[in-house]
């Protein structure tokens, strides 16, 4: 039998639907998923599957409705909230922050937010400062939250799933550029096989989506991509990368980065979020903790180099990692 | 409506409940910082905001509440807890930092979370309003007749999240109770230099729902008009607003040098207290005689002084437990 | 009052003149998505909220501002700074992300700044507003009569932003006014699934803060109530509120399905183009003949032309510009 | 003449008023910054001063005025907002994030935002977990944001003056350990000598408070005093420290920390901001990049073990890097 080819977005409102289904907890809110089915696609057809009562439309009131949502998992239901995108995150960090991530703490385990936040993330569209971010390292930073970054189809499915059956808060970042949108710019590896029967994917385990001996990519979301294109370049130079796709960043796969990189003695990390002290810096400190006399030669980050995103094309096109940029560093890196 | 002499004594009961929690723990919270004031000394380090003064809005309204009816408080949370319910032991021992605590030692006097009574605060102003909304739509997703009911200060119904909660309460019907405790101040700032209105009940009017302001320190007239916003929201009528008028009896918190007081006021306040405005009234009907009343407050002392002495026998935490609750499931 | 008919005659051109340069960017914006849409395609890349339909609201207030009145606006802002008086050769260069544009390419279509004109804008919902009342701060300090203006929609008058600011706007007795455009949705929910009142104009009694609703497709209607708004600020009086009920002719954003809309309605706003509602009003009044409204719309249609041409000839920033303007002093 | 001392929180306070004397269009808004003086003192007598319309008490709308600073700034005054506690950030994160940081950028340098953003940070007084982060990495990774922590009373009051007349947003962070106050635990080196004339500290020039050659302690805020304690230590087994204070995070004087890590081989990072995702791994990273070489031993940090602050006080103790906790790790990292 063929297998069943879906998009991301297609994959991750089948897996909110098959929860929804299994466990009557679970229900939706956020700005424009239900009529109009989420502006990135990923609660399609649920509210004509569910109605509104579980699939519930909110004012512009993201402190109120992610609060709110926070409430009624202390209450005993699992709310899936949808943060139209992650830019805009600063009205409601407080509930995020504060509240989501620390209600299970600071009540000694007594209270749990069973909840998952699922945001767009990323950049290459011209959308400019305020709609293409990343910032899942601001979340990874912040005790309490499990960061779950899918970068495919099957990945989505499996790891929405484990989101809403997780007891934990979960933020879930799907970049636009993988959910295999109509009219975002194209990526053929945006549909790909995912099988019907629900299925999970552990957090903490990092998945190689491409083998390697000469260096390790350290990545997630839509960088995958780019670095798996960049190491099929780089394999017909004769340079043999490793793409590692962290897939959480809590929990986060120390053991497969480490062993990577006593493999291949090189580490590039590729980050769509800004440079400086986010995730490009906490994966090569790990490394230099954990792995120093591993390391043949300095570790390298690309990501964005510590300025908002600017809207004009070639503007953008300079500041976030490319291809050609990937293919350029993981050259330099293996030349020293 | 005139109140039964039983309902009346219970709320009498409860504001003496939590009067003679207060003054002992102000007691307490200055052992081993004196003379020198240093926050992180004794028993009980850390900021403390008490309730001393605001009784009868905690007491007028909790009267109506069962104990699965979900709860929202503040950093000065103590009054809506106590009249919640709560086992006093534990709570006590939370405030010590001790293992055996609501929260085993992780959450202290500002983040006192009891499930059982369906409770939470913190002490992110406003930070517990959008709670509340989250467990009236539970409540209302179940069919069931519980309310949730959301506590807060005058000072809180000038952030956002006041605006954005009332206003999906409203549009979503559901049933929810916000009672803003309008105690004057916000730590220094008076109400008349943070708010555009006089009464937050105005603002009822930009959400469609009915608000009112009462006399916070009658009890009875909390009581009254938490009833009927309570009523009306196990109704499925929707959800109020209610201002009750208060006044904080020690200042913001301790050490709070209330050089901003104005001259006279807080004695004027005190003159109204609560307890004693209903204590009289009691007495002129003949409900309540001054034996009695000494009695309640040995009871209500007595029982303080027994969690007390749970919280101080209790053992603090292991240190490696710190690294503990993170997670529900670690990996 | 009746308005004079230059001022009249002012109003239709500015209503022309946003049209104009909307729907033109409207067929820009297409080049080089079709046949199939990729919004990071063309000359014209990214989101894009037109101003078509709400003509009358930017034109009727900002017939009452000078140069030197702050103005904030949302992710739909060309409509208020045509408005208010931009070079629209610079615009329509930063719109197309050209270096010659009023940002030299770095904003784009949602985030417009001309320090000239104290025009600022921004793609997050009420996230302008606040910045309008720091402005009127900034004016009231100086003891200037200038005015701030916040434009933003109704689906933002949930936020808590919102709320915030016009409290702080209130208290403070500041030089503000606030114009809600009530186009009846924010994307795809409607203002009954948002908005606990009809009319944000119930929401002035919040802040004790002098509120009105008024037709937004009528620009007389919409000059008027600002201009009283705008002169009471002028006075020192203080702020108020202004709803305009308008609605959205090209949808949200291009590409916007608008499956939500129910049959026929926006057919029916149609018919009460702001333009055309005040080109009859003149043609009746006989102040108007159809060769000068023709002129006038060949008028606007070659300043658009102009802005166009100077667009597509700029350069654009080198790339490695995206590195600077992140501080003005870069250690 | 004997030098004169000053507290942090009174050397503060005199440097904005030193600036409001200087410059017209410099106020103070905040919450309880007038009458009150300040929570945590940084304000004291500027009221008395300036008079109300100058120091003005705000309600709590931490979104509202914090907007409000944004928009007098760019309208052409130059406030200062105090945020209570850093721990509040998240009600306010959006005029921060998105506008305060990113409108010079956006309007393609037309347009300047000349505000300070003060705010308390730290914990160790049982304040729990809302009332105790530092969250300085949070506001590091943001582009368009300069943040600056000062230790000491001097380093205060140069660094505040700076801020002022900085043309750019700055967020300055005050340790409540080191302001001087009266009820704090008490901190000897939280008084100092101050120069009353007015006088500015550069931002991007680290601070060596004590030289040393067996390790380089990298570290900011209280936790200089905590690192200088433990050198003291160090110093009787034997063991040199260099002790570094960052001062700033941006611009960050990556010059001062990699010439010292070349002088000494081994680093360790103290933090009291969470452990992942934050300034401890990017001060690793930034040295495994530009000087791994010169590592004789994997660099090691200490931090908060990415959890919320808990309440009680040995659970506290237990998270917070504590003078014994450096010593022993730096006796470590120097056997190694
Ligand atoms: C978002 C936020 N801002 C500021 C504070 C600091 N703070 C704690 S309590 C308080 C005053 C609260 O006033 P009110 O809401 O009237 O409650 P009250 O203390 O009078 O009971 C302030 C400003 C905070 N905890 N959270
Ligand atoms: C804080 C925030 N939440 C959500 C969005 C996404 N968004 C952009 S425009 C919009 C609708 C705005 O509606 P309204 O305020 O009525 O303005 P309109 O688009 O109708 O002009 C939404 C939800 C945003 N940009 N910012
Ligand atoms: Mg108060
Ligand atoms: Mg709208």
């Amino acid at each position: 039998m063929a297998e069943r080819l879906l998009t991301t977005a297609r994959a991750i409102a089948e897996a909110i639907a098959q929860e929804m289904e299994r466990d009557e907890r679970v229900f939706v809110m956020g700005e424009d998923i239900g009529a109009y089915g989420g502006i990135f696609g990923a609660t399609q057809g649920l509210l004509e599957k569910f109605g509104p009562e579980r699939v519930m439309d909110t004012p512009i009131s993201e402190m109120g409705f992610i609060g709110a949502a926070v409430g009624a998992a202390t209450e005993g239901m699992r709310p899936i909230a949808e943060l139209m995108f992650v830019d805009f995150f600063g009205v409601a960090m407080d509930q995020i922050f504060n509240h989501m991530a620390k209600i299970h703490y600071m009540s000694g385990g007594n209270v749990k937010v069973p909840m998952v936040l699922m945001t767009a993330i990323g950049g290459g569209y011209s959308d400019a400062a305020q709609h293409s971010q990343c910032l899942y390292g601001l979340f990874a930073h912040t005790p309490g939250i499990k960061v779950v970054i899918p970068s495919t189809p099957y990945d989505a499915k499996g790891l929405m799933i484990q989101a809403i059956r997780d007891d934990d808060p979960v933020m879930y970042f799907f970049h636009k550029g993988i959910m295999g949108l109509g009219w975002m710019y194209p990526n053929p590896r945006a549909t790909g096989p995912v099988p019907e029967e629900p299925y999970t994917i552990p957090f903490g385990q990092a998945d190689i989506k491409r083998e390697g001996t000469d260096l390790t990519i350290l990545t997630v979301s839509l960088m995958v991509h780019r670095s798996l294109d960049a190491a099929e370049q780089l394999a017909e130079e004769g340079i043999s990368a490793e793409v590692i796709d962290l897939r959480t960043l809590v929990p986060l796969d120390k053991e497969t980065i480490i062993e990577s990189v006593k493999k291949t003695h090189r580490v590039l990390v590729v980050d769509e979020d800004y440079k400086s002290f986010g995730m490009s810096g906490e994966l090569i400190a790990i490394i230099a903790e954990e792995a120093l006399d591993y390391l043949d030669a300095p570790p390298k980050r690309l990501a964005v180099p510590d300025v908002p995103i600017p809207y004009s094309r070639p503007l953008e096109e300079f500041v976030l990692p490319s291809v050609e940029r990937i293919v350029q560093t993981a050259r330099d890196l293996v030349a020293e | 409506m005139a109140l039964s002499r039983e309902t009346l004594l219970q709320l009498y009961e409860m504001m003496v409940k939590i009067r003679t929690f207060e003054e002992r723990v102000a007691e307490i919270y200055y052992e081993g910082k004196q003379p020198v004031f240093n926050i992180a000394a004794g028993p009980v380090p850390g900021e403390m905001h008490l309730y001393s003064g605001q009784e009868a809005v905690a007491a007028g309204v909790c009267a109506h509440l069962r104990p699965d009816d979900p709860v929202t408080s503040t950093h000065r949370p103590h009054g809506h807890l106590i009249a919640k319910g709560v086992d006093l032991k534990r709570m006590m021992a939370e405030i010590f930092g001790k293992e055996t605590g609501l929260c085993h030692g992780k959450g202290g006097h500002m983040h006192l979370f009891d499930p059982e009574l369906h409770f939470g605060c913190g002490g992110i102003v406003g930070g517990g309003i959008p709670h509340a909304v989250g467990a009236a739509l539970a409540i209302k997703k179940r069919g069931e007749d519980r309310v949730a009911v959301s506590f807060f200060g005058e000072g809180a119904a000038n952030i956002g999240a006041f605006h954005e909660s009332l206003n999906l309460a409203a549009i979503w019907k559901l049933p929810a109770v916000f009672v803003v405790e309008d105690n004057l101040y916000a730590i220094s700032v008076p109400k008349t230099a943070s708010t555009a209105v006089r009464s937050n009940a105005e603002r009822g009017a930009a959400y469609g729902m009915p608000a009112v302001q009462v006399d916070g320190q009658d009890v009875v007239a909390v009581y009254e008009a938490a009833g009927e916003a309570i009523e009306r929201a196990r109704r499925g009528e929707g959800p109020s607003l209610i201002e009750a008028v208060c006044y904080r009896f020690r200042g913001h918190f301790e050490g709070d040098p209330e050089h901003y007081l104005p001259e006279g006021e807080k004695e004027k306040w005190k003159q109204r207290d609560p307890i004693v405005l209903l204590g009289n009234q009691l007495k002129e009907q003949g409900w309540l005689t001054d034996e009695e009343a000494q009695a309640i407050q040995e009871r209500m002392t007595a029982l303080v002084a027994e969690a007390e002495a749970f919280a101080r026998q209790s053992a603090y935490p292991a240190p490696e437990a710190a690294l503990t609750d993170v997670f529900v499931q670690a990996s």
